[in-house]
């Protein structure tokens, strides 16, 4: 094994983009059947490195060699020429192409599609046997989940028979279930001399899939580590730069009184279909109520009607008001006046306008706040700059400048900017959709914080998260949904992730024991576009 | 209204749609693989006058066709640096287009043919003629199917066949070839076509110089088959409706022939003022008549054609590093 | 030196204002002097370029086009000593330097429609006309009185090609209406529509019907195929104009058939068109206009048309 | 992180781009240059084609921006261009594409026309105010109905407004022709309007300051209006909630509905700003120039906005400064006409390569210069190292 050739090596790899430098002087070594983990803070340039060897990205300087010898990847039809294949964070689908189409697409067969969409046909079906990659061949991509998305993606790489596979973030958006599935078949793959690449933020996956693993710094490897002979926390620190608290620490809590409280709350999507069928919660004082539940089972709605931008029937009441479902004060500007506020779960389409500044981003929602006003017609644009230095300084974004775009920041620092006016806010009731989604350990630790320091302050906070560590670690009460209705609510150190696993699953006998094809069953049956709206 | 007026309306219809069908489809292939193309309007204008020009210094129409393909795919070219190659915005550039077109038309035939903007008129070879279908004489007299194939199916230019082929092959390799998936991957997703392996620029070259011959076909049509011989602004707005029927057919090449048809259709209409009184059983005044093509659009449009959703990058230029 | 401006439509409208370009040009030919002129782009310019000329010397000031009237009014006053021309326009009160010429279009039209009537076998003839304006409703009012007087029960089909500037210049139109009209039974047709006439006369000849040209002697342009065309000698008022230079008379100059400011155009490319029978006739109602025995209603007296409506 | 400092983004690049637009129409008129019969060389032949240039050009400038004169024309052709453009700007910000300022433009001459001939004004002032508010009540009306349209109906508002010019354009015509027109008038035009309601212009208004400019040109107090325009939708853009609320919808429509801004009420508000600005054109070419409603009163200025909005990039600076742009074009470009026997269509080109160069290929400009600035700092950094 030792005198073997590295399946990848890069040697001296750097990128800019403009002032920015993404990867300096990058080299690393994977062998052949291994894989090989990277981890990095939002931004460190893991993206960039992977973007580089795979042709997206030209690099300024350095070397690639594949299976020792040098490549020369000038664009991503080399880079598939030679083995490589990526599924990328954000995923290079179009939307409106079936499965099969989008597939085949750049690896045709020929001029004509037809012998070509039935090659991949029976391919599709051979793989599927292969390494139960199961997907519906004719539908189209925008119809199915993000679970079956990433699927297609790693069928198109073996379509194309890579022997090297790039994941770059591949669980950011996945259920356990779904992410257990992608581990699964990574390590059939692994077992099949397949090199695998996977970069992500958690530190579990990397412990539990990795055989190597590398850091990235600010543009820089800072090490190269075999994962057996390392720790998390060692990762974290590496990573972070500094010891990073790997759990959530926080009092127990001290529920006051009802802040939300819904009865029979009910939502149908346009096509009619009811997405919430019967909802029942209470959140108080102090407390935080986790929402658990396999994506597309209703939490999106849930948050969004509560929110003030879906309509629903029922009845909603804060601190004993009630509140409009529908109509023309249910909206957000409403909502947030009777003090809710909403971190949404899709930060970059909903929390924030990407083209906008930081300052901009930190008015938004709350552009008719008194203090954002200069007088009754014009507002404040310094003392919303002033806030939001003020804000970014306390949470801790970088780069502080409130007048940088929103896209110009990293993930975790575009939810820190969401978070800030949010939870800044003081509200009553604070809705948390995917707090720490893509986000990295450091950030992820500080937003922990943010959240636990409100509930002491006797906020109510509603969290919705399909990661299942960040509910049982944050909530005090967690509340399971499956299909649109509540399962049952649990404490969270009466739980475990097993139980809610079953109820997440729909089966409330959480006594008895379940196979794993009953679970399954029970999932589809919940369904068939489970996780669509993430 | 007679079948002999209907068999003339629909043949009016046929002729008026054929420019339009051309220059939608170009703009179908220009906007489905992502470039937005206001400039359609320029280009057909370009070519009308090239294609004149030329056929009629050669006296070949054949050579004036190929002249105009040149013009207007030189003004695609150039549609094409701005938009792929320098990222720029697709609206201003197809402005552009129009005014370029416009001017450098009118200075050109000015400075050749000094007949005040014209070129001369066309004769013999130098025009496309009417082709007359096998048997159209012998069927004349058929009744019913007679006058629909002699009258409305026979007897058009050779380029009213070639648009109207256009249509099913337009959609044959937009639905059947590799390059049309590419082709419509590129609109909705370049990145994705980029990660594939396939190159985004040249497929959007691709796409642009398509829409280039097709306009230039459209306006060889408008000065050496409808007309015989180019007058300034001849395209007259047409390049405008046949974007607004593109996004009618929403960017749909049988839904574009059923489109321009249609626009066809208000076109003769208008002309017949006679009919639409028969009709509805009283006068049009003149300017309503005038308008009514284009109330008749909107009325369509909100009454039954709904939402049209546009290639999901159209528009954007591909930037994958800024 | 004298200058010339030319109306929206451009120099080369192949309509009027291309006929008062001839005739500046045979003026400049004949004396070898010179002139000035300007297209204009844009109606603010009308009295921007009244003024410059005025200022730079120019005189007279020869303009085309009714819609000079307005702003040559306003601007006549503060050049007392330039004298300024203008053609097609009305004016209720015209200032001492000012020469207003217009001219009887609806009698020219008038001959030009009985010929049409008499040509016509099928008893139905066309007008079609460009942008719809009371100067080409005017045009189209003549031509049906003179087809009417002709043969009363002769049916007129009328067409507007549209109600913008493009109207003028979009021959495919034109062609369409032709046709339109051919199969309504039309086969003679009269284009009063600047360029879109040019669209107008080549679908009459390709589908071997009669055709009627406009403004200069349009004949050559298919011979044998056009029947007329309807003179309105605007080159000679141009010609006449700068002839007479800066001292020429003033006021208000009417050109009707006295004046040979209107007529029907004769030459060798529709000699074999019209007979010595047709002739006549049109030469006898001619003299009867000129000698005030026949009147022939101008749209504008009371914005509608005894023969035709629009 | 920006690559280049500010002001080589704002100014260096439009410059580079504009002298580039320039070349080339230098190069468009060396082609159809007149060379007198007395140069016989080759030398001679280009000499006297580049003095004919350098004629043109000086002509151009000169006679736009030499006197107050053409100062005087330069503005009013600006003015129209202000309104359009920034109606045009206005809706970009919601990302809606309005084409029909040109029908917007046209009501708005209607609006203007209703109100000077049938209200007896006491004073210009009172007219004015009150034909602008006629003219962009019209021009609102009239881009409302797209806007409903499209947000209840679905129809693209490209299409509709598109249509609605060919539909104003109907109208008009039947109303000047069919109505408005005076008993006997060959002219297609409403009468003239009372003297009270006449505009004073820029003359009239620098006058009292002891200014002198030109008599004859047709600015006007619209000029101002435009202006205050300009800084009245500068104002609304990015200092006011309504203008965050339009700018927000127009950068996320998921954004905005998650932050509770309405589709329905952005929309409709963008297109009835812009409509309204449209129509208020007419104050300015209706009111202030001609003091008559014609035909075609609007001359493609509804057009001229879109690119003019594309090229001040939406913002009402940028706006402000591509209208003049564009007068200066249509000015310059009459002077040469007057005085050259150019034809008028090689002010169309070169307004179309003004176009294609300062708001097409400005990133052939604009790369090259990027990474001449990248090297220049990296050099620093390396020599402060
Ligand atoms: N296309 C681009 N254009 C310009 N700058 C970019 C681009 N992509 C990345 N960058 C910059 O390069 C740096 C590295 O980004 P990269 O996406 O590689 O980070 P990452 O490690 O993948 O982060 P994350 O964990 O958030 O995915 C960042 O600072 C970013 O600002
Ligand atoms: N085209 C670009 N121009 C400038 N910056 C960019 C560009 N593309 C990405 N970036 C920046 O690169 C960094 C990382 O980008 P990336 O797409 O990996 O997002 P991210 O930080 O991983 O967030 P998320 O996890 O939510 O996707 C961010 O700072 C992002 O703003
Ligand atoms: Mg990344
Ligand atoms: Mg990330």
């Amino acid at each position: 094994m030792a005198n073997q050739a590295p399946a990848i090596e890069l040697k001296g790899i750097s990128k800019a983009f403009g002032p920015v430098q993404a990867n300096k002087d990058i080299s690393i070594r994977v062998m052949p059947g291994t894989i090989h983990g990277i981890i990095g803070e939002n931004g460190a340039g893991k993206s960039t490195l992977m973007s580089i060897l795979y042709g997206f990205y030209k690099a300024d300087a350095g070397e690639i060699f594949i299976g020792g010898t040098k490549a020369n990847i000038t664009d991503s039809q080399a880079a598939i020429a030679s083995g490589i294949g990526m599924v990328f964070q954000h995923f290079k689908l179009v939307e409106n192409f079936t499965v099969l189409e989008n597939i085949i697409l750049g690896a045709e067969d020929g001029k004509l599609l037809k012998p070509s969409l039935a090659k991949a046909r029976r391919t599709l079906i051979e793989l599927a046997n292969d390494y139960g990659l199961n997907v519906e061949p004719d539908a189209l991509v925008q119809d199915i989940g993000v679970g079956m998305q990433q699927r297609v993606e790693i069928l198109k790489a073996l379509y194309r028979q890579a022997d090297i596979l790039i994941l770059d973030e591949p669980t950011g958006v996945l259920t356990p279930a779904e992410a257990d599935q992608l581990f699964r078949i990574l390590g059939r793959l692994r077992s099949e001399g397949k090199t695998i690449i996977l970069i992500t933020h958690k530190l579990r996956e990397i412990m539990e899939t990795t055989d190597t693993v590398s850091v990235m710094r600010r543009g820089e490897m800072t090490a190269t580590v075999k994962t057996s002979e390392t720790s998390p926390a060692e990762l974290a620190e590496l990573m972070v730069g500094r010891k990073v608290l790997l759990r959530v620490d926080k009092k127990p809590a001290t529920p006051g009184d009802v802040v939300l409280d819904v009865k029979n709350l009910k939502v149908k999507d346009e096509k009619g279909v009811e997405r919430l069928r019967g909802i029942d919660l209470q959140v108080r004082a102090g407390e935080i109520v986790g929402i658990a539940g396999v994506a597309g089972n209703g939490q999106s709605e849930l948050l969004e009607v509560l929110g003030g931008y879906q309509d629903g029937t029922g009845e909603l009441r804060l601190n004993g008001q009630p509140l409009d479902l529908s109509g023309r004060h249910s909206d957000g500007q409403s909502r947030r006046a009777r003090g809710v506020a909403h971190v949404p779960e899709d930060r970059q389409r909903e929390g924030l306008i990407m083209n906008f500044h930081a300052w901009e981003n930190t008015a938004f929602g709350y552009h008719h706040d008194a203090p954002y006003q200069k007088n009754a017609m014009l507002m404040d644009n310094a003392a919303i700059k002033a806030d939001t230095a003020e804000k970014m300084e306390r949470f801790d974004v970088r780069p502080p400048d409130p007048n940088l775009a929103a896209k110009n920041f990293s993930g975790g620092n575009q939810q820190k900017i969401v978070l800030a006016r949010e939870i800044e806010r003081n509200p009553d009731l604070l809705l948390i959709g995917q707090p720490t989604r893509g986000v990295d350990i450091g950030a992820i630790e500080f937003i922990h914080q943010q959240i636990v320091a409100l509930r002491d302050q006797g906020k109510a906070i509603l969290l919705v998260s399909v990661e299942l560590e960040e509910i049982l670690a944050l909530s005090d009460r967690i509340a399971v949904m499956f299909d649109g209705q509540v399962m049952g609510e649990r404490m969270p150190d009466q739980t475990d992730e097993k139980e809610l696993g079953l109820l997440m699953a729909g089966i409330t006998d959480t006594a008895n024991a379940h196979s794993v094809e009953e679970i399954e069953e029970n999932l589809a049956h919940a369904g068939g576009d489970a996780g669509k709206e993430v | 209204m007679d079948y002999m007026t209907l068999i003339q309306l629909l043949d009016s219809s046929v002729r008026l749609a054929t420019p339009l069908l051309l220059a939608c489809l170009a703009g179908l292939f220009s906007e489905r693989a992502g470039i937005f193309d206001i400039g359609l309007e320029g280009k057909m204008l370009a070519a009308a006058f090239f294609s004149a020009a030329l056929a009629s210094v050669t006296g070949s129409v054949w050579l004036g066709l190929l002249a105009g393909i040149g013009a207007s795919l030189m003004l695609s070219a150039l549609h094409g640096v701005a938009s792929i190659t320098f990222r720029g915005n697709q609206l201003i550039s197809g402005v552009a287009i129009n005014f370029l077109a416009a001017g450098m038309t009118v200075l050109i035939a000015q400075d050749w043919f000094k007949q005040g903007g014209r070129t001369p008129s066309l004769t013999g070879d130098a025009r496309f003629e009417g082709i007359t279908l096998p048997g159209a004489d012998a069927m004349a007299n058929v009744p019913i199917i007679g006058p629909l194939y002699s009258e409305l199916i026979s007897g058009h230019s050779i380029l009213v066949y070639m648009a109207l082929a256009a249509v099913p092959l337009t959609w044959w390799l937009l639905y059947r070839t590799r390059f049309g998936l590419r082709l419509r991957a590129v609109g909705e997703n370049p990145a994705a076509v980029d990660t594939a392996g396939v190159s985004v620029i040249g497929l959007r070259y691709a796409a642009v110089a398509i829409c280039g011959i097709l306009c230039g076909i459209a306006g060889a049509y408008l000065s050496t088959a409808l007309q015989a011989g180019f007058v300034k602004d001849m395209s007259a707005g047409r390049g405008f409706i046949a974007l607004a029927a593109l996004i009618f057919a929403k960017w749909r090449p049988w839904y574009a022939l059923w489109a321009t048809l249609l626009f066809g259709l208000f076109g003769a209409l208008e002309t017949r003022p006679d009919v639409i009184e028969g009709v509805i059983g009283m006068k049009v005044q003149g300017q309503l008549l005038g308008a009514l093509p284009y109330l008749m659009t909107v009325i369509i449009l909100a009454g039954f054609v709904g939402k049209a959703i546009p290639p999901r990058a159209g528009g954007e230029p591909y930037v994958k590093e800024r | 030196e004298p200058a010339l401006i030319f109306d929206l439509g451009g120099k080369f409208d192949k309509s009027f204002n291309e006929a008062a370009f001839n005739g500046a040009q045979r003026w400049a030919e004949e004396t070898g002097g010179t002139f000035r002129e300007i297209e204009l782009q844009s109606e603010a310019q009308r009295e921007q370029a009244l003024r410059r000329f005025a200022e730079a010397g120019a005189n007279p000031i020869i303009t085309t086009g009714f819609a000079f009237a307005t702003p040559v009014d306003a601007v006549a006053g503060d050049y007392p000593d330039t004298k300024f021309v203008n053609i097609d326009g009305w004016l209720p009160e015209i200032p001492a330097n000012v020469q207003m010429i217009s001219f009887q279009e609806h009698e020219g039209s008038y001959l030009v429609g009985m010929l049409a009537a008499q040509a016509s076998k099928s008893g139905t003839i066309g007008f079609i006309g460009g942008m719809d304006i009371p100067l080409i409703r005017h045009f189209g009012c003549g031509y049906a009185q003179g087809a009417k007087a002709v043969n009363p029960d002769i049916k007129i089909v009328a067409n507007m090609t549209g109600t913008t500037p493009s109207a003028w210049n979009d021959p495919v139109k034109g062609s369409e209406l032709t046709k339109a009209q051919i199969s309504q039974g039309a086969d003679v047709v009269y284009a009063a529509a600047g360029g879109t006439g040019v669209g107008v006369l080549q679908t009459a000849a390709d589908e071997d019907i009669l055709s009627i040209g406009v403004d200069s002697n349009q004949n050559h342009l298919h011979p044998g195929k056009v029947l007329t065309s309807m003179l309105k000698r605007v080159d000679v008022a141009v010609y006449n104009a700068m002839k007479n230079g800066a001292d020429g008379v003033t006021g208000s100059m009417v050109l009707g058939l006295a004046e040979e400011g209107v007529g029907y155009a004769m030459d060798d490319n529709n000699a074999p068109l019209v007979s010595d029978a047709m002739k006549a006739s049109v030469e006898d109602a001619r003299q009867k206009i000129i000698d005030g025995e026949l009147e022939v209603v101008a749209y504008y007296a009371n914005d509608s048309c005894p023969a035709l409506d629009f | 992180m920006d690559v280049m400092p500010k002001w080589a983004e704002v100014i260096l690049v439009p410059f580079i781009s504009l002298l580039l637009a320039a070349f080339i129409s230098g190069l468009v008129v060396f082609a159809i240059a007149d060379v007198p019969d007395s140069a016989i060389t080759m030398m001679d032949r280009i000499g006297a084609r580049l003095d004919f240039v350098w004629g043109a050009a000086k002509l151009m400038v000169n006679g736009a921006l030499g006197s107050t004169y053409g100062w005087g024309y330069t503005l009013y052709y600006a003015t129209n261009f202000m309104f359009t453009g920034l109606a045009v700007a206005i809706a970009f910000h919601a990302r809606l594409f309005n084409i029909g300022g040109e029908g917007q433009a046209m009501l708005g001459g209607l609006g203007v026309a209703i109100a000077c001939l049938y209200i007896p004004w006491p004073h210009w002032s009172v007219a004015l105010i009150g034909a602008a508010a006629m003219a962009g009540l019209f021009g609102a009306v009239w881009a409302a109905i797209p806007a409903w349209l499209q947000v209840k109906r679905g129809s693209h508002i490209v299409i509709t407004t598109i249509m609605f010019n060919f539909i104003a354009a109907s109208l008009l015509n039947y109303l000047l022709v069919n109505l408005m027109r005076p008993k006997g008038s060959m002219d297609p035009a409403t009468a003239h309007f009372r003297e009270a309601t006449n505009l004073p212009t820029l003359h009239d208004l620098l006058a009292p300051f002891g200014i002198a400019f030109s008599k004859s040109a047709p600015a006007n107090v619209s000029l101002l209006v435009a202006i205050a325009a300009c800084f009245a939708l500068w104002l609304l853009i990015w200092r006011t909630r309504l203008g965050f609320e339009i700018r927000s919808y127009g950068e996320s429509e998921s954004g905005a509905k998650y932050a509770g801004i309405s589709p329905f009420k952005i929309t409709m508000i963008a297109m009835i700003i812009s409509g309204a600005l449209a129509g208020m054109m007419a104050i300015n070419n209706v009111m202030g120039e001609a003091e008559r409603l014609v035909l075609n009163a609007t001359e493609g200025a509804g057009f001229i906005g879109i690119a003019v909005a594309l090229m001040g990039r939406s913002h009402p600076l940028g706006v402000f400064i591509a209208a003049i742009l564009f007068g200066f074009l249509y000015q310059g470009g009459a002077e040469l006409a007057l005085w050259t026997s150019i034809p008028r269509e090689l002010i169309v080109v070169i307004q179309a390569l003004v176009i294609l160069f300062t708001g097409a290929l400005d990133n052939m400009v604009r790369m090259p210069l990027e990474r001449m600035f990248l090297a220049l700092r990296r050099n620093k950094a390396a020599g402060a190292n």
